[in-house]
């Protein structure tokens, strides 16, 4: 990095992240399945290897639970290792160690000991691929205490969000928006960024709130234009973090619009948007003029791609929960 | 079709033998066809086909390689999203799958087409997943062959309790139960181990060893062979030339006759190379030399068939030419039959998530055909 | 069972319900670590290797991935496998094969294999236990498409759902609340009952709807009988099913009482309160006088055992949320 | 202290030698004392200790059988809610755990008091999760002994990961993963011997086939020796007698002097005999026969060494008494130590979830806080 400011894809911002975190902290490692030299199925990792060696970008064998396991001793020796899962759908063999060792063992020590360990995942459908390849498991790691959980939508944010996790003395699940990987934004890498689990309004408006984090919040912004178009004013959050959110965000925005309809790839039985319906319902019970509505997938397995424009909430799904939610008389 | 593997059932450590192919510091090969076409003998597995039988091995191969080249055109021009061609494992696939009986049962991995194809599958049937179509979505229990599972070593359990299930009913049928190289590191590989050692299911682990995961090389999965792994579950692992249709087919066989007789599980690696791409996602010059594949080409599978065929006067230019034409007309019909396959109904996606219904699923398929409706509605 | 009617404790109740089932279906497994000489670490399969042998009652290897993953081929041989996950905390081994293979194999097949799996499991605290020991992860399952989840609160839906989960084609997640084994009620073993999936009204009421499942019912009754001292009528219902959850006798009920509390052992954040209170606003938005509120545990590790009182939803606790809902001005 | 394990660093297989009982149809095992107190001697594994050191072995395991003893009885008495007693497996713990230097690294599962012991750690630090007041909360870099842990076979993997880092950071520490026989079932196990081998990390996997998981004899997990385990990982695997404190000191030193040298990771099976229950939750009589254990008592680890001290004049009486009243004196601590142990605070339940804080915590702990003084408030 020569220049301060860049067009960078998130895949690219994601792997000079990783590259700066390499660079300035000899503790960092990243390791994962075909991370080296292919620099990962996706290039995200891409000749990090080849300049930091074999020794911090590590090939490891074909076992998620031994590469999150091994990453956690590799932590309590001092190490700050970044793991990759290579797909959502094959986080689930780690899902133990992640779940009663990652997330508890801080805990356990009385915070004696820290486990600085991120784990990315490439998450999300829309990439016409086969099975366990597009899911949105986000929901199963939030309700873990003990895990940080964020998920970046533009590569500004992938690049400095993946720094404070990095620097993060907890552990972060920190989820890619795989089909936004090739989304090309500005990169300041010497601005000083924001909390890492603070939201942001990305488009004001007065009239509904949409909440959204990765993939989802590109198509809340164009749900937005469209619903202006017809003269509706929408406000655009994106969440950033979904452990812990920003609820004050939410609330604050929700006061003023009266109006929300949270949307997520992931299943909606169980999902975020039901946590978040909850608790902002709670807090703005006077203010909502509509029930909070949710939009996102269905209960049932991510179908094959065919089906996928289906299954994903898309403008037209983000739009008519927006006209249903309208339709209330507060 | 004879295969005799008597022998096998006890084996032996005799380190000087025929068809022993062992390079210093390199462990047993069993093979029984050279690359260059020679039938060798070895003193633990031995065969005796018919004509007939190995130009139907021959044939089987040839027929899968161009299936399977189709399919990777096919995702060229976008007709599938992915493929995972079996190129260059011909002889690991046809060599186990003829093995088996009708009675037994097959656990693929999403690169078995060529056991598909000897265990009756249609071809087509293993191109909807890969088309985005469905994820599977065949009968397992038409052929006996599992759907292609993805998740990395899963199916070893599934087909050891699927042993465990043959053992308690009695039955003399086995389970072959397929994986990768770099599936062996998985935990479900290894617990499938134990199970099946404790329980003496009879399932045969076959393990395909194409050299690469991905664009890992097996180095990063293990440090001594991958048969040797077996011994430590006390059950034993052999080595067998993946690229040598007739030694994958003897020692397959006696692997599955050993677990039918109440012997137990074994593990049976092929020593073999993908000689494509990982999937037509794949990038392979990324992480490996041109030399490499040119070395495993002088092994191929399938021109060794046809090179000790023709030496021996097995098979002459009419069957050639008849299994070319057979394989054009294969190939059309899968190209045909994939370009005319329908995207899926709307409402498909909510179907078979339960067997017994669910209330959620039956509201959220209501709102979903009242949403689709709606557009219906206002384009009218 | 000679006789049809009996006084039983939940855990007899369910080695009850396990023997008319290997009784009356020789496809019938119960596997499990130390399901088979011992009887289970809480005496649930007492009895019944000695009686149906070593083949249909399994002492299985230590592994609970293999436990999952060999009950699925057993299935697909035509079995119906009972697995016995000897705690809460320890089902994480087990959860790629339960997420990734045993929901979603039907539906890979298009329905043409069934996969009739029940995975029975201990859960809950307040039985001063070590870590591990006293979990409630059900939101992890119920999060997940092509599983069911049913937890029984009392002896007969004890005996009666698990033959139903047995009955059942599809995979049914088996929540056994393990407080409560011991709790005695009348059984009839010849009754008819109800659908595996309906909610059940154990007390009527007219000012507040409490909804529970498992271990928290008993919780709920007592907090409802305290409230009726105080001149409060507190409807208790006893949800039974948490996928899917039987919203329209939720719905029925708010309608009549206009508040909502929903009491579970498992965390708040993203635990199945949350999903109720998003779908009842949803559904009853005009009718509720007050927020939905929800009492459960904090988003922390399951506590050490001196703590766990504090921790988990108690009387007082349920009362609290009670009061505050109730304080709302419609 | 000195241990001669140059020998041991290239496995031999020759079969008949001096100290390897090996019963007909039974693998070999490291034998330096038998149960009767006699020296023997090993030809791959040496030892020579001074009366000193012979003594404070014979010392750590008294006072850990004390200490063990004690807590039993204080969850008897219910000061504790649980106790994993490690009574049979003394000589395990102390020969490996006195094997260990100060800057190598231990990871052990919920029974290794003794290896605690040895480490540095007060005993009375490991019962603070069996009363409940904790889920460990010792500092584990001060003793580079890990909190114990629960989730059956998982710190295999931290282990693992922890010696990788060792070699990456060139120290020549070693690490002992401890676990048991029921563990070897667990796909964690397994994978950690993959990335152990891969790796090559100084790491010493140590197994104490205590002949049970909960009611479960070792047949359930495996048909062969568990030592055997590691062949097929490639790294070698030894079975050493359990109950043989000077066999177990010998046995893993050489294991970790391998690892500290660069050549990787060891398997060490130690054959030994949980003589009570699982904990104090269960019932061995449901599972197990009196004569099972009376055979092992004959066996037992601190009889033998006693009988071998007696034997040759290496303790007077003074030693063993002055011992008694240390144990008595140690038992009388953790006693006081333990009724005194206070009930944590209530908002202690939200400190530690985070390291860098949460803001989801920070409002349940102040609503917590509110409703907490509420009842002080009620009450005034
Ligand atoms: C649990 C899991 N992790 C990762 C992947 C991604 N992945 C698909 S194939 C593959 C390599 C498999 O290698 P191998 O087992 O040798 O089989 P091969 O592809 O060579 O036939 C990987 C890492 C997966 N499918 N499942
Ligand atoms: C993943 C997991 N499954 C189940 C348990 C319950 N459990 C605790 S100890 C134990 C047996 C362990 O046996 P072994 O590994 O031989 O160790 P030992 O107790 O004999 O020292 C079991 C099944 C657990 N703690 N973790
Ligand atoms: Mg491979
Ligand atoms: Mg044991």
């Amino acid at each position: 990095m020569t220049m301060s400011t860049e067009k960078l894809t998130i895949a690219k911002a994601i792997n000079a992240s990783l590259r700066t975190a390499l660079e300035t902290d000899p503790k960092v490692l990243v390791m994962g399945e075909d991370v080296g030299k292919l620099g990962g199925v996706f290039r995200v990792t891409d000749g990090l290897q080849k300049d930091f060696g074999e020794d911090r970008v590590i090939d490891t064998p074909l076992a998620e639970s031994g590469i999150v396991g091994t990453a956690i001793g590799l932590a309590l020796r001092g190490y700050r290792p970044v793991v990759e899962i290579q797909f959502d759908g094959f986080v689930f063999p780690a899902y133990d160690q992640i779940v009663t060792q990652l997330a508890k063992m801080h805990a356990r020590a009385l915070g004696k000991i820290k486990l600085p360990v991120v784990i990315r995942i490439p998450y999300g459908g829309a990439i016409g691929a086969v099975e366990h390849h597009s899911e949105s498991p986000e929901s199963l790691f939030a309700h873990v205490a003990g895990l940080k959980v964020v998920s970046p939508s533009n590569a500004a944010d992938a690049y400095w969000m993946l720094q404070q996790a990095i620097q993060s003395d907890d552990p972060v699940i920190y989820f890619e928006p795989k089909r936004r990987y090739h989304d090309r934004s500005e990169v300041d890498t010497t601005a000083i960024p924001g909390p890492l689990h603070a939201a942001r309004t990305v488009r004001e408006g007065t009239d509904l709130t949409l909440a959204a984090y990765g993939p989802m919040v590109k198509t809340c912004l164009e749900a937005a234009a469209a619903a202006a178009e017809e003269g509706k004013s929408l406000e655009v959050l994106d969440l950033r973090s979904i452990s812990p959110i920003d609820f004050d965000a939410v609330q604050k925005s929700v006061e003023k619009t009266g109006r929300l309809v949270v949307v997520h790839e992931a299943p909606v039985f169980f999902g975020s948007g039901a946590e978040i319906a909850a608790r902002i319902t709670e807090r703005c019970f006077y203010h909502l003029e509509a029930p909070v509505l949710r939009v996102g997938g269905y209960h049932a397995p991510y179908p094959p791609s065919r089906l996928e424009d289906e299954y994903l909430p898309g403008l037209d799904r983000v739009l008519d929960s927006v006209d249903r939610a309208l339709a209330y008389q507060g | 079709m004879t295969v005799d593997s008597t022998a096998a059932r006890k084996p032996r450590r005799s380190s000087k033998r025929a068809g022993a192919k062992k390079a210093a510091g390199e462990p047993e090969l069993v093979q029984l066809l050279t690359p260059e076409g020679e039938r060798v003998e070895h003193p633990d597995y031995s065969i005796d086909l018919s004509p007939e039988e190995l130009r139907g091995l021959y044939r089987d191969m040839v027929l899968t390689r161009r299936f399977d080249g189709e399919a990777t055109t096919l995702q060229r021009q976008g007709e599938l999203g992915l493929w995972a061609s079996l190129l260059g494992q011909e002889a690991a696939q046809i060599g186990s799958g003829r093995a088996t009986r009708d009675d037994d049962y097959v656990f693929p991995t999403y690169r078995e087409h060529g056991v598909a194809w000897c265990r009756g599958v249609d071809p087509t049937n293993l191109l909807g997943m890969f088309r985005g179509v469905n994820h599977g979505g065949w009968d397992p229990n038409e052929n006996n062959f599992h759907l292609y599972t993805i998740v990395i070593g899963s199916q070893a359990l599934h087909a050891t309790g699927y042993a465990m299930g043959v053992a308690k009913d009695g039955a003399d049928s086995a389970v072959v139960a397929y994986f990768g190289d770099g599936a062996s590191s998985q935990g479900d590989v290894a617990e499938a181990f134990t199970f099946a050692a404790v329980y003496n299911a009879p399932v045969v682990f076959f393990c395909q060893n194409n050299q690469w995961a991905i664009s890992e090389p097996t180095e990063r999965q293990t440090r001594v062979p991958l048969y040797q792994r077996a011994q430590g579950y006390g059950f034993p692992g052999v080595r067998v030339d993946g690229n040598d249709v007739l030694a994958v087919l003897a020692v397959t066989k006696a692997a599955l006759d050993r677990a039918r007789t109440g012997q137990g599980p074994m593990l049976v690696e092929a020593f073999t190379y993908r000689m494509g791409a990982h999937t037509t996602s794949d990038d392979p010059t990324r992480y490996r030399r041109d030399e490499e594949r040119e070395l495993w080409e002088a092994k191929d599978p399938i021109l060794r068939l046809r090179a000790y065929l023709e030496k021996q006067g097995l098979a002459d230019e009419a069957f050639f030419a008849g299994l070319e034409t057979e394989s054009d007309a294969l190939a059309k019909r899968v190209r045909e039959t994939v370009r005319s396959m329908p995207d899926p109904d709307h409402l498909a996606m909510f179907e078979h998530t339960y067997a017994d219904g669910h209330t959620l699923v039956d509201e959220e398929r209501a709102q979903f055909a009242a949403y689709q409706a709606s557009f219906a509605e206002e384009s009218k």
